[in-house]
Order: structure tokens, then sequence, then C-alpha cells
């Protein structure tokens, strides 16, 4: 499949080959980027409300324990645990990674780049096909004798090695084999990423022309690819523990299920990086633009960005500090996990740098971006709580935890994607969205977001555990603060869950009547936007050439304030 | 990938000439250390002498592999008329392996450490009785 | 300030509280003051007639002054914090002090048992006490607990004492408390194990000298089943 | 859907062109699964006695006879490469056919020789040493195959004079394969 041909071709600067497809081949067999992004894309979307329905079941049941949840019954034990284990791993490997990484990967690198396509768009097409197949692998899981997995996302053998254990015979290898699944979409699309950024800029873009965003995805595909091999032979060898009875992670026999929380974490600690990069570089386009601003020291972000990918790798022990690691290992881990927090606060620093001085238009993507900036921060302090290993003896495993990495993943995931979204509406479907619809599906969210996760970092300082489907059954965890605190987080997460209905009407009813977008509505300088809105099959008519960086705004001395990177003076 | 700046927009294909070398030459070499590295450790097996057996063996399979797959990578391969970030990146991965092994290797590879032990390990692992002759298994030093 | 919600008893937990708040000062000081000058910069700074935005690289040394001193400030910080992190870890986790009572905790799906010496004051002996989700400790007594897990991974965690340690099956894990006050708290645990992973509730009683003398003389007459072995996880 | 091949794919800004700068790549996210599994290895090899003793019941014979077939099969590859380069497209085919054979002769005496072992009472759930030597040999195998199968399509196209840098992509990847047994052979078999 890394074979595809490379054969120099005369006079080729003009895309030729322009028939029109029938609809299956235009949207479910298509080659072109944009196509592939949007599958992905609302594969992506349409998988986030599936994990967020789990979510508002079992948040049901934790604010109302054992009382039947509107949509979805009682929730047993077992329910329990399959509902959070398929919301964790839906959020991270089928929510956060299509969309983006491959959804805004695939849309953006060759309009950004300047070229017509992926260099290996059958490659791209596979890419999807696996990761579609991988979404019906574990929804089959939910369907089969004994009900869908439940020991957890992070997999800990001996749990997971064995039916006995978790009482899910089919389920524990069908969502081991989905995960894995996506693993190979993901290599594929990754190697076409980094391989599309390093050899098919346009004439004339130089390393440090490259567009914020594109970096951070290809940097997050060279995470990817580098950190989940030893995940994908731990999972060959966990699926050959659960089938075929070996005894890689069975204490019983010669085998260590620590060593599987070695090579999982090696692959999960980078695999938050993965996904926040792109984020970052979302916000980093949609600030500059919004605040007419040229990106603060556009290379200090890049080495910061490289700096915490390599860094990433070092860390990834924090996770098991009183998993039974060896305890004088947890003292390295803590000084690697707290260097970690420089480039990340430098990164923070540089982006709230960016907007001095500028001309700030709240405009509903720049809410986002600036919402992303402000929830991440607390996310990124709150994770020194559970770097420093002597207060994470405490936090450990508890609500603390889950609110810090929600305060995390919810501005990655959730409000990067949205920040992207309604940022590049215009220019996937060729009509604006509606900016007051937008503004109130903002506020509510926002609101609501915070609303589920404060309350739950008091419940975790209290000592809350994770993934105990019924706190009365302890008694210091059944209290009328802590009981009132998680029906406070449930409303929330209801009110969240509706608001989303707004995003999706005011989507449905632009893509009929929005106002008719052009070129480059938000003046942009980045080469996307020189594209026609949509861009056709193809891109452009003539390719463009590059000749500045892509943040050059309010530049003295021009009439305008931004200066396309595609225009020669 | 910081050295193809200046080639951007380059659309030029060869990239670096390729220089073919003699490879039955190469592969005759690869042979005779095959050789070696089957032949040491029999050899070794008949040395009395224990540290000496173990150097003679981790030599001559492990050293020669190195050596092995270094020219398959050279004569075959081609790595150095690539750009210089590929033999990088090759090396970066192989580093990156190394971390995972000195990360894991604690308490992997470990029988006991600071405050546990492998009860389990322990029994079956004939040296570490030998050195512990008392065959305490529960205490932790 | 988590001792104004949970008790605090043990010898440890008051210095784990301490990293904590400390952290929380040092790292809200940071994170209000970021937060304040982001505000800050939103208003002033929002888009206004005939003012257009300043034309600012970051490239120049004085400009890059404001991310380099606050980034150097943010080291010393964390070395700070590491310090006292890593002095807190030693003294709980890494470091043994002098047991003068040991005692066996054993992790099933889905209940603890504990494993005590009977009045002989040894382990793996006839007249061991053996009790099921409930642990009786003395106050002021330096224990040594062994971890021991018969099927999953379990974690033992005792929010009362900020003490939480996996158990590991395959591993015997060796820690260590002190208990410091009398009552009756939660033992709770920590990492998922299967479907009852949230009904495996124990309870620790810590009793004053008399209480646990008494405790433990109405429990050393009675017959007691073969103690688990050391082994009891491993094979 | 475009049967032209994109623009993009045609540059070559990194100064290498598009399918070997992937191959390499592939072969990159390759190293840290093999990596993975072989770092398990050692690490389980070195804390466990019953491994040496396992894995003297290993054939080293015929894992030194693979190791011969697999070099073997490297020098045919790099051959064709060389006389893909000088475009002679038959020459290349008839190359690559050849290092087809090795792969299909290391397969079948693969299956040999799991066969005997398993005839003799050591299957993959024997014991770890067992479990690690089917599963890293295996997943060696899979790469093999998927090896053979790919170079099966190159060779077709080279013989029509079509394609002819595909023979050095495939090439370089075979070379890996070889390494990577190159350091399997003494893990699983010499070290006793």
């Amino acid at each position: 499949m890394a074979t595809r041909p490379v054969e120099i071709r005369e006079g080729h600067d003009t895309p030729g080959h322009h028939e029109e497809p029938s609809f299956f081949v235009k949207y479910l067999w298509s080659t072109d980027h944009k196509v592939i992004a949007m599958q992905y894309l609302f594969t992506g979307m349409f998988m986030a409300l599936v994990g967020g329905f789990f979510s508002y079941v079992f948040r049901m049941q934790l604010a109302w324990p054992g009382e039947s949840v509107p949509l979805w019954g009682l929730v047993t034990p077992a329910a329990y645990n399959m509902l959070i284990t398929n919301h964790g791993a839906i959020m991270i490997f089928w929510v956060a990674m299509p969309v983006l990484i491959a959804a805004f990967g695939n849309y953006l690198i060759p309009l950004m780049l300047g070229c017509d396509d992926m260099v290996f768009p059958k490659l791209n097409r596979l890419s999807y096909q696996i990761f579609l197949l991988s979404v019906v692998v574990l929804f089959s899981s939910f369907f089969v004798t004994g009900g869908g997995f439940g020991g957890a996302w992070t997999m800990y053998p001996p749990l997971s090695g064995e039916a006995a254990y978790n009482n899910t015979p089919a389920g524990q290898t069908i969502f081991i084999v989905a995960v894995a699944l996506e693993f190979v979409a993901f290599l594929l699309g990754g190697i076409n990423f980094v391989t599309t950024a390093m050899n098919s800029r346009a004439p004339g873009m130089k390393l440090y022309d490259i567009p914020m965003v594109v970096w951070m995805i290809v940097i997050a595909s060279i995470m990817f690819m580098a950190s989940v091999g030893p995940l994908v032979a731990g999972a060959v060898m966990l699926i050959f523990d659960q089938t075929l009875n070996t005894a890689f992670f069975d204490p019983t026999r010669g085998g260590d299920p620590i060593l599987w929380q070695h090579l999982f974490w090696f692959f999960g600690h980078p695999e938050v990086y993965v996904v926040l990069l792109p984020a970052v570089g979302i916000v980093a386009e949609v600030i500059t633009v919004f605040a007419r601003k040229k990106l603060f020291a556009y290379k200090t972000v890049l080495y910061t960005a490289i700096a915490t990918g390599v860094l990433s790798f070092t860390v990834w022990a924090h996770h098991q500090f009183i998993a039974g690691i060896d305890p004088r290992m947890a003292n390295i881990f803590t000084v690697t996990t707290l260097l970690i927090s420089i480039p990340i606060a430098e990164m923070m620093f540089v982006y709230i740098a960016t907007l001095y001085g500028g001309s700030i238009t709240f405009s509903t993507p720049m809410l986002w971006a600036l919402s992303f900036i402000a929830t991440f921060l607390v996310g990124g302090v709150t994770g020194i709580f559970l770097g420093a290993s002597g207060s994470d003896i405490y936090l450990h495993d508890t609500y603390f935890v889950l609110a810090h990495f929600h305060y995390t993943f919810y501005p990655i995931a959730i409000i990067g994607t949205f920040a992207g979204f309604t940022f590049w509406f215009p220019k996937m479907f060729g009509r604006h969205l509606n900016e007051t619809l937008g503004k109130i599906h903002f506020w509510l969210t926002i609101i609501a977001f915070n609303g589920i996760f404060l309350p739950l970092f008091v419940t975790g300082v209290l000592g809350d555990n994770r993934r105990i489907p019924n706190h009365q059954v302890y008694p210091e965890l059944d209290n009328p603060l802590m009981n009132g605190l998680r029906e406070v987080a449930t409303v929330f997460l209801v009110v969240m869950l509706l608001a989303q209905f707004v995003f999706f009407y005011n989507v449905v009813v632009s893509l009929v009547r929005g106002k008719k977008a052009e070129k480059n509505p938000w003046k942009s300088n980045t080469l996307e936007w020189t594209a026609d809105s949509p861009p056709p099959h193809g891109n452009w008519k003539e390719l463009p050439t590059v000749y500045r960086g892509p943040y050059e705004y309010g530049v003295p001395g021009r009439s305008e304030d931004y200066w396309p990177q595609n225009v020669p003076n | 990938m910081s050295d193809h700046a200046e080639n951007a927009g380059n659309e030029t294909h060869g990239g670096h000439e390729t220089h073919h070398g003699d490879y039955v030459r190469v592969w005759k070499v690869l042979l005779v250390l095959l050789v070696v590295s089957v032949v040491g450790p029999i050899v070794a097996s008949a040395i009395e002498h224990r540290p000496t057996a173990l150097a003679v063996t981790l030599s001559t399979a492990f050293g020669i592999a190195v050596v092995k797959a270094y020219m398959v990578v050279k004569n075959f391969m081609h790595i150095q008329f690539t750009q210089r970030f590929v033999p990088y990146l090759v090396v970066t991965m192989l580093v990156f392996m190394f971390l995972l092994f000195a990360g894991a290797a604690p308490d992997v590879m470990k029988s006991e450490g600071r405050n546990w032990v492998k009860p389990g390990w322990i029994a079956e692992n004939a040296d570490y009785r030998a050195h512990h002759p008392d065959g305490s298994a529960g205490g932790a030093h | 300030m988590i001792e104004r919600f949970l008790p605090v008893a043990s010898t440890y937990a008051g210095d784990i509280d301490f990293v904590f708040d400390l952290i929380f000062w040092t790292v809200g000081f940071w994170f209000l003051l970021a937060q304040g000058v982001f505000f800050w910069l939103l208003v002033r700074f929002r888009k206004r007639d005939g003012v257009r935005a300043q034309y600012v690289t970051g490239e120049l040394k004085s400009e890059k002054r404001f991310i380099t001193i606050p980034h150097a400030l943010v080291l010393v910080c964390d070395v700070f914090i590491v310090f006292f992190a890593i002095r807190v870890w030693y003294d709980v986790k890494q470091h043994l002090p002098e047991a003068q009572q040991t005692v066996r905790v054993v992790a099933q799906q889905w209940a603890w048992s504990f494993v005590q010496p009977g009045p002989d004051g040894r382990l793996d002996t006839a007249d061991d006490i053996k009790t099921v989700d409930e642990l009786h400790v003395q106050v002021g007594t330096t224990y040594h607990f062994q971890l021991v897990s018969r099927d999953v991974v379990h974690s033992f965690s005792v929010p009362v004492f900020r003490l939480k340690q996996d158990v590991i099956p395959g591993r015997v894990i060796t820690g260590w408390f002190e208990p410091t006050r009398t009552g009756t708290f939660d033992i709770q645990c920590a990492e998922i194990c299967g479907i009852g992973h949230g009904y495996m509730p124990g309870r620790i009683v810590i009793e004053t000298a008399e209480q646990h003398a008494a405790w433990m003389a109405s429990h050393s007459n009675r017959e007691i089943a073969a103690a688990s072995g050391p082994a009891a996880g491993g094979r | 859907m475009s049967s032209a091949r994109p623009i993009a794919t045609t540059r070559s800004a990194s100064g290498m062109p598009t399918g070997r700068l992937a191959v390499w790549w592939v072969i990159a996210s390759e190293i840290v699964i093999f990596g993975g599994i072989l770092t398990s290895y050692v690490m389980y090899r070195l804390a466990h006695d019953s491994f040496a003793e396992q894995a003297a019941h290993t054939n080293t014979w015929i894992g030194a006879f693979n190791t011969f077939v697999l070099l073997t099969s490297s020098l045919m590859a790099v051959q064709a490469h060389k006389a893909a380069d000088s475009g002679d497209g038959a020459k290349a085919a008839r190359f690559l056919h050849y290092t087809c054979l090795g792969g299909i002769l290391f397969i079948l005496v693969k299956s040999f020789e799991w066969a005997s072992e398993i005839g003799r009472g050591y299957t993959i759930s024997s014991s770890p040493f067992w479990s690690f030597y089917y599963t890293a040999a295996g997943l060696h195998a899979l790469h093999v195959i998927a090896g053979v199968v790919i170079m099966f399509i190159v060779a077709a196209a080279a013989k029509q004079y079509r394609d002819l840098h595909r023979v050095e992509l495939i090439g370089v990847y075979w070379h890996f394969v070889d390494v990577v047994w190159i350091f399997l052979f003494p893990l699983l078999y010499i070290a006793k």
C-alpha cells in the first residue's frame, strides 16, 4: 500500500479529470480528501452522540442510583461498567481521533498546503473504510452474549484477559479487535498525512510557512505512529491471552499484569498530546484571524509542540504511581511529568500574548477558541496535583482525576472541534452558520460543561472513587453535600446534551437557507480560503504558489490588514 | 525534518541517486556471519568458565545480529542514499523502545523491588534461590 | 483543605494534605493571574472602529521577555512542588518504618479479607485471626500491610489515611500506616475489578489499646479456618 | 472518482520520492510494533530461568536455514532493484519472483517446524516462552506473507515495464522483514 507510484509527469499543473460520478462513487467510494474528511467528521459526530448518550445514562444512575433511567431502564452493574468503558473508548478513539486528526487533517492538509489531494488517495479511502469497520465491530460487541466489554477503556488484565473475571466472553475480544482496527486505520491515515505534508507543499512554501494546525496534525500523527506500536503488540498478546490460553499477563503462569499497564500507558499518555496538538493548532488559526494578529513567536509554538511531543514519551508511568510500580521509579516520572507542564504552559502563554494589541471580534468560532484557552488552563493546572506523586497517592482514581481529564479532553475534543467546525463551515459547505444560534449554543454548552465538572472536582477531593455505580454503598461517600453535587453535575449534563440540538438545528437550517459564503469570508491568509467555497474536486483550477508565512495580519503600510500567502506582493 | 526546506517546490524525482554495489559479496559476508552466530554459542556451551561462555554467546549471537542488520540496512536498504532524517527517524524509534524498556524493566524484569516481591517468579527461579538460600518469599526490604 | 471534609487518621495524612494545599495555592495563584491577564486582554483589545491591530512578531527579545520570564517562574514553582511531592512520596511509599504489627490484606472479587497474627505475633500460624470486610487496628501502632490479590487488580484505598495502593495479583506489595485517631472508616476498592467493583466496601475500625486487646481476645479463642499462605495470589 | 494520480503525489518537497518516503514511515511504525513485543520478550527472558530451558527445545538448524533463505531472498530483492534501476523490467520481475520463492520457502519451512513443535507438545499455551515464540514469529510470518503477495503484484507490473520504482519500495520493505528475522533468530533460537 505504501508503494504508490511516483512518476514524472510533464506540464501537470492543471488537474484534469472531471467526469460527473454517481452518488455512490461521489460520497461513499470517493478518494477525494474533502469527502473522506466529511465521512470522518460525520461518523465522529455520530459516535459523539452515542458516547454522550452513554454518559447521560450513567450520570443519571450516579445522581439517582437504582432508579429507572428514561430511554434506558435500570442500570445494572454490568451495564454500568459497559457504559463507562465504551464511553471512554468511544470519546477517545472514535470521536477525538477521527474528528480532530482524520477529519480536520484530511480537509485542511491538502487545502492549506496548496495541493489537489492527499498523496495516497486510495490509501486514504481504505483508512476510512477500516475505521468504519471498527465502528461496526465495536457496535457488534454490545449485542453478543454477555454484552459489551466492561473492564474500563484501559483494559487492565487479568480482568480483561479472562472471561471468568469480566463475564463478557465475546465482548472482551471484540472490543480489543475494534480498537486494534481503529489503530490500523489511523496508522494508514498518519502515514498519508506525514508524507503529504513533507512532500506536497505548494511551490515556495518553506517549513515556517506551514500553518500551525498542519504542523500540529503532522506532529500528532508522528507521535501516534511512534507510540502505538507497543500497544498493537500488547493487543495481540491480550487477544491471545483471551482466546488461546497464553499467559502473557497471567501472573499465575509466569506473566505480569504490570507489563500491560506499561504497554498501554506508553501509548496512552502520548495519545493525550496526539489529540491535544490538533486542537491547539485549530485555536491558533482561529485566534489569529479574529484578533487580526500575527501568531506570537511562531517558532516558539512549533518548538514547544515538538518538545511536548518528545517529553510525552517519558512521562507515562504517572498513570501507574500507585499501581504497583517500584516506588523509586515514581520519583523519576514525577520530575518528567512536571517538566512537561513547562512547554504546555509556554504554549498557553504564547496564545494569550497573541491577543495583546489585537482587534478582537467575538464571533462564534472565536468564542469557542477563547473558551478553549480558558478551560484548558483549568485542565492544565489540575494536572499538577496528579503529576506530583505525593498528592496523587490520595487523588488517584478519584473524581478529581476524572474532572481533570475532562477539563483537558472536553476543550480538545468538543470545544476544539466546534471552533474548527464553525470556522471552516463556510469553506466546507459554502454557506454561513447562523451567528445567533451559534452563540446560544456556545453559551449553553460552555456554562453547562463547567457546571458538570466543577462539582466533580469537589466530590473527587472529598474522596469519590471512579467507576462505582452507586456511591451510597460507602458511608463516607453518602452525604447530602456529595449527593447534591452529583445531582448538579447530572442536571448540567442533560442541559449540555440538549443544547446540542440547537447546534444540529443550526447546521441543518444553515445548510439549506444560510447566507452564501464568499471565498474568504473571514479575511484570512491561509491557502484554503483562496479556493472556491466549497472547493471543487481538485481544489483549484491552478494550484497556488506561496510567498510568505500564514499569519501576516496587520502588517504596517498595507491598506488591507491581511496579506494572503499566495499574493506575490 | 529540517534539512529539506530549501527543496520546497522542487518537483523532480531522483532524490539521491542510488549506487549499486557488489551485492553478492555482501551476501557472502552475511552468510559467514550467520555461520559464526550459530557456531559461536555451540562453542560457548563447551567452555567451562561461565562468564566467558556467556560473553561468547552474547557477542556471537547478538553482536553479530547487530552487524548483520547494519549491513542489510546499509547495503540493501541504501539508507545512506535517503535524506538524512531517515536514519534519525529509525534511531529515534529505537530510542523510544529503549525508553519503554528502561521504564518497564524495573517492574517487569525484576522478581522483587522496593517494598514488593513476586513470589511466583521467585519460586520458579533457581538462580534466585541459589542466592537466597532461606527461600523467604514474603518479606520485602 | 481536605481535612475540613475528611478526618485525618494517619501520621502522613497531614503531609499529603499539605502537598495538596501547597499545589493549590501555588498553582491557584498562577491560574488566576493567567485568567486575569487573559480576560483583561479580551476587554482591552476588543474590536473598535478605526483601531487597527498592532503588528507584533514575538520574535524580538524585548517581546519574548513576556513569555520567558513567566516561563522561568513556572519552572521555579515546579522545582518547589517536585521537592515536596517527592519528600512525601518517599515517606509514604518508599520508606518503610519498623513494624509493630503486620496485617495481610487479601483482595478478591468482591471482598476484602484481613489476616492478622494471633497472640504469637506471627502470620501463617494456626492462631491467625481472619476477618472479612472489617479490619481492626490499634491506634498509635505502626502497621505493615501486605497486599495480596486472588484474582484481578484491586486497589486498597483508605481515604482517612489518604492511602491508596493497587493490589496486583502475583505480587506481594508491602506498605505501612500508623493510625492516629479512633473511629470506624471506609475501605474502598479504587481500581475497577469487575461487575461487583462498586460493591466491595470494607470498614477499618481503629481502636484504643484496651479495645483492641479485648477484640483480639474475643477472636483468638475461636476456631479459625486455615489462613491463606503467602503465595495466595501467586499460585 | 479520479483515475489519474493527484499532483500531490508527484511533488517532492522533501527531496525524496513520495513512495520511498512513505515506505520509511511504514518501517518506522513497524519498528515500534516489533519493538514492543521484543522488549516484552527480553524482559521476561531475563527474568525467567525457564525460558532458557524451553528455548533449548527449539531447532537451531531450522532457524539457521530460514535465516539463510531470507538473506538470500534479500539478495534477490536488491538485484531486482538494480535491474529496475537500469530499466530492465523483465529481469526485475524475474528476481522478484526468486524473492517470492524465498518467502514461500521460508513459510513452508516455518509450517513444518511449527507442526513438529506442536507434535512434540510445545503449543502456544505451554509456557510464556512458547507464547512469545509463536506470537513474535507469527507476527513476522504475517509480514512475510504480506510481502510475498505485494511482491507478486509488483512483479506482474514490472514484467510489463510499469511502475518500476515500486520494485525498490517493496525491496526496502522486504529487507526490513529480513532485519526483523535477523534479531528474532538469536532471540528465539540461540539464546539458551
